[in-house]
């Protein structure tokens, strides 16, 4: 096992990481921005060392800075936690040339899965269902369109070396086709400076299902279960779950079996997520591969009892893993709600600002993963992220009443938080029936809006009565 | 530059109110005057600053700061510099060795060491203290 | 089940209870004193009353009051949390008079378990296993002393209706035992107003195991494993573990037996615990049964997954027990530490005051039941409680390691807390090993002064040298 | 007790720097003046205090809070009382209904009315003020 690493990140993930560390005896650097001279994490690190000012070029993703406090400290191995330089190729690469361990999968690995298309026709090869479409990029109009006709629309174009949905379109009818084609190999040009797209089947109203996996450098893969992630505002996820409503211990097994699969096909190790999208008729098809932890790791972990930050230390230190099977069953349920300084009243506009004050729930099966304190800033710098917060439960409903009360109870003053909306989302009637897709929170979002100026408004009239 | 029209401009900032001025010494260094609340700025290879600007203790302004802005571990140059001793504009005080590069410290004015806040093979982060300077 | 219920309690026990009635969507109603104006009980229910000053006759143990509040706010049942009114029999017996459910046992098996003597006679005549003693009260030295001479010295001379030490006796020599019996006879007559005592052998060295049991009014009777609470300082419990090291899966089983066996033969419904004296030879004897939650029931909820608030509102509210079988095996390690205001350094004097800084540890399987905040004010009218910190790991050694970490993690400013010894004793090596008896504190208090002062020294010579 | 004793015995307070006066008035009622900070303390009955004794008021000393030291449901006696009503020393103005009492609030001194704090079926607790009363 290693004896000191160096976390490459910061915020609630590098808490997360420090926590297991010293839990495991080894010892931590930090790396920290100017921005974040007050951290939790710096100050929870054994040592901690500033590489640079706010702008994240300049420190969090500043290769030379990073690696050069691993080498002044010594340090064995690099955790990168997610976002930053996660899931960059060339960082891990390098850290590996200078003689460090990097803590998730092999850099071609992480290339390959990058590449969407060629992540794609990887899994086509290896006999993992994905979306009909293009096999690899596609060149010209014609041919897209040609592909587009066969599959049948609404189709997608993609950026062969996208993600977040830019250089992604959506083509609803056949006389967009042209065009919509050409303002996606703009966008992949101007945003990845590669022009390339490849097209896909667009599927209406989907869930957003993915499969955790973690697999040692002795060729052992194990699944730890699916997360349900169809909560999600713009592709950026608000509510988690494991396991998921939409997936029966059938279900779940075949899509435990396939991500194996797609992971043994590229000799991956370390942490990895496959994410998937699953119809309501049960079929699933291979969307991308997260070559890193996620940040929705904690309701997996509660529901399969392992720390996936240790086993992503142990397997990254050459270790066996300790797991029987190719899949940990889930025992009970475990909703995380990401709690952002985000208006949801206003769009879900960031709000940064200080924290007056902070008072997190307790009480038995929540957990708070939060780098957040009374009296800490949120920096507009950097995500707004202020807290995790996971509830476990021995049945689905169970853990959401668990989560609406500890929702109710988390007292954050000072700053506008998701809380509201994610309590709204908890007591509706489709997410409580399990019945839901990636289109919930569009679908949804105007009867919240309308509930909560019915909220207001009877204060408001109150209030101006009290005024005349 | 002389340390004389330092001066006045410092006492040209106080007058008029500015609270802030940075000046390009050339290629790789500048200066940075600051009348309160001094903020950490940083050129190319190092920094000077200013020192005891603070509330309580009236500037000194024939002083400067020379602070790290790359990060690696710490190592004089041809001399290990004493409190006293003289350095010569645009010599090399000190080195920072990171991965992948070494990094000459140096001093862009003429000056004499006044503290020396960082021993050999200390790790030295971004913005870390080095040196305190007197300019001459 | 209930539609709202009154908490008879304060601080994190109150808490604890509101957080489960939230969950189940049942109302709460607290009461406090003046002292407790701030509290976070008092925040957390949906209605709140004050019901007298700071002292506890009073306030929280001002039956009228309490049932007034309940009368007035149209309360279904009683939660008497532990301590104040929880074990008083006449309080149970009013609450059910007055019409209100009590949630807990029936006054009777309260009132019978309270008479150490007749549960001591009860638990014989039902085959549970007692320490070697007389039968009943014994009314005179010369009767008394013959029972010693044939169980054998050294025995206890403990009072019929005693609890907590008080009019308890060890004699370990027979020319001490007619002077110690009066001893402990006058002790007894002024501390419970019943002169009664009875005779018992005495364990050196034993262990402090409990089984928690949770009966329905059906007969059902289940017990929920065991707890270890060997580490303790004047029958105060510092940390509490379960499973106990010392119990092996076949004692479990013959324990778990005995605990059922001990609740049906007094007709037992709600929560209990029965609490043993266990030697190295794997023989446990009844010592005493609690009729309430204990304080360190969240240890249990941790390894059998089962919330302990829930059951008893549903048992107490006629709902049959949803459990199968009649022991839940354990899954995993669960230790909990009580942190106290109280300085460890000065022979845990409590030191009550101000919490100026309040940063709790968070991350996987830490759980923290706590009514502190920052700001609040540890009044010297109460407890010297702080927070319960329960961990869990999927072994002894997992668990340990994240107990470390968390109480490092802790962060209470403006009070002394016992977090120093608790570390102490989560690093010593009987501890790890598992081989630790009731003695544990005592014998090794000494230790801990001694690694504290030179902690310490170092220090306070560099300091001397500072001032010269 | 007359309103001009307490008047008297207010301005010794206040002469001779006592923060705090208790005065037991027969069996069940007392009386508590205080000059900062008022502490709610309670007789067996109901609690008579000066009201505004906040700094930035001056003392009223010619009026007192009748406060509740029982927990229960309130009804008015026989009268629902309003601002303005004049009550005499030892009528019952309210009760407050406990489990297992029914307790008479009642002023040890003739007044009016000032303020009605409570309305009939609130539910009462400790300390709870119920009634302003401007002495005569």
């Amino acid at each position: 096992m290693f004896s000191k690493i160096l976390i490459a990140n910061r915020g609630e993930i590098a808490v997360r990481i420090i926590r297991t560390c010293k839990r495991m005896g080894i010892a931590t650097v930090a790396v920290y921005s100017e921005a974040d001279q007050n951290a939790l994490h710096v100050k929870m690190a054994d040592e901690a060392y500033c590489i640079g000012p706010a702008r994240p070029d300049l420190s969090y993703l500043n290769i030379p800075n990073i690696l050069s406090v691993a080498q002044a400290t010594s340090c064995d191995a690099i955790h990168p936690g997610y976002g930053f330089l996660s899931e960059n190729p060339s960082f891990a690469e390098i850290v590996e040339k200078c003689g460090f361990v990097f803590i998730g999968p092999d850099y071609r690995a992480i290339e390959r899965m990058g590449q969407k298309s060629v992540a794609r026709d990887l899994m086509i090869r290896s006999g993992v269902p994905v979306m009909p479409g293009s096999q690899g990029s596609v060149e010209t109009v014609d041919e897209a369109l040609q592909i587009a006709r066969k599959i049948g629309f609404p189709v997608l174009v993609k950026a062969t070396s996208g993600g977040g949905g830019k250089g992604m379109r959506l083509v609803e009818k056949e006389e967009d086709f042209s065009s919509l084609f050409k303002v996606a190999q703009g966008e992949a040009e101007a945003s990845f400076g590669d022009r390339r797209v490849y097209v896909e089947k667009y599927m209406r109203n989907p869930r957003h299902v993915e499969v955790q996996i973690i697999a040692d450098q002795h060729g052992k893969v194990v699944a730890l279960g699916e997360r349900e992630c169809s909560i999600q505002r713009r592709h950026q996820k608000l509510i988690e779950e494991s396991p998921s409503p939409a997936v029966s211990p059938d279900l779940r097994r075949r899509m435990a079996d396939t991500a194996v699969k797609a992971a043994k096909a590229i000799n991956y190790h370390n942490a990895g997520t496959i994410e998937f999208l699953l119809d309501s008729d049960g079929n699933f098809f291979f969307m991308e591969m997260n070559t890193r932890l996620q940040v929705e790791h904690p309701v997996t972990e509660m529901v399969c009892n392992f720390d996936l930050v240790e086993l992503q230390l142990r397997v990254a230190s050459g270790e066996p893993l300790p797991i029987e099977g190719e899949l940990v069953e889930p025992v009970g349920w475990a909703i995380e709600c990401r709690i952002n300084a985000e208006d949801p009243d206003l769009n879900f506009i960031p709000c940064p600002g200080l924290i007056e004050k902070y008072l997190i729930p307790g009480g038995p099966w929540v957990r708070v993963d939060s780098a957040a304190y009374q009296g800490y800033l949120i920096s507009s710098s950097y995500d707004s992220m202020v807290a995790k917060l996971i509830v476990w439960g021995r049945t689905r409903e169970e853990a959401m009443d668990r989560m609406i009360s500890a929702l109710d109870e988390f007292e954050i003053q000072g700053i506008e938080t998701t809380i509201p909306f994610q309590l709204f989302v908890l007591r509706h009637n489709d997410f409580r029936s399990g019945s839901f897709s990636t289109s919930f929170v569009e679908r949804n979002f105007a009867a919240f809006i309308k509930e909560r100026q019915a909220l207001k408004s009877p204060k408001t009239s109150a209030e101006k009565a009290a005024v005349r | 530059m002389e340390t004389k029209q330092i001066k006045k401009l410092y006492q040209a900032m106080t007058d008029h109110g500015f609270s802030c001025l940075d000046l390009k010494l050339g290629e790789s260094d500048r200066i940075k005057i600051v009348t309160d609340n001094p903020v950490i700025e940083h050129s190319s290879s190092a920094i000077l600053e200013f020192a005891d600007l603070d509330d309580d203790n009236p500037p000194h302004p024939t002083q400067v700061e020379i602070r790290s802005d790359k990060v690696g571990v710490f190592a004089f140059s041809e001399r290990r510099l004493q409190p006293g001793d003289h350095i010569k504009k645009g010599e090399t005080i000190g080195l920072v060795k990171g991965i992948s590069f070494q990094e000459r410290i140096k001093c862009s004015l003429d000056g004499i060491i006044s503290r020396v806040e960082v021993a050999a093979d200390d790790v030295v982060d971004y913005g870390r203290l080095l040196f305190v300077v007197d300019i001459d």
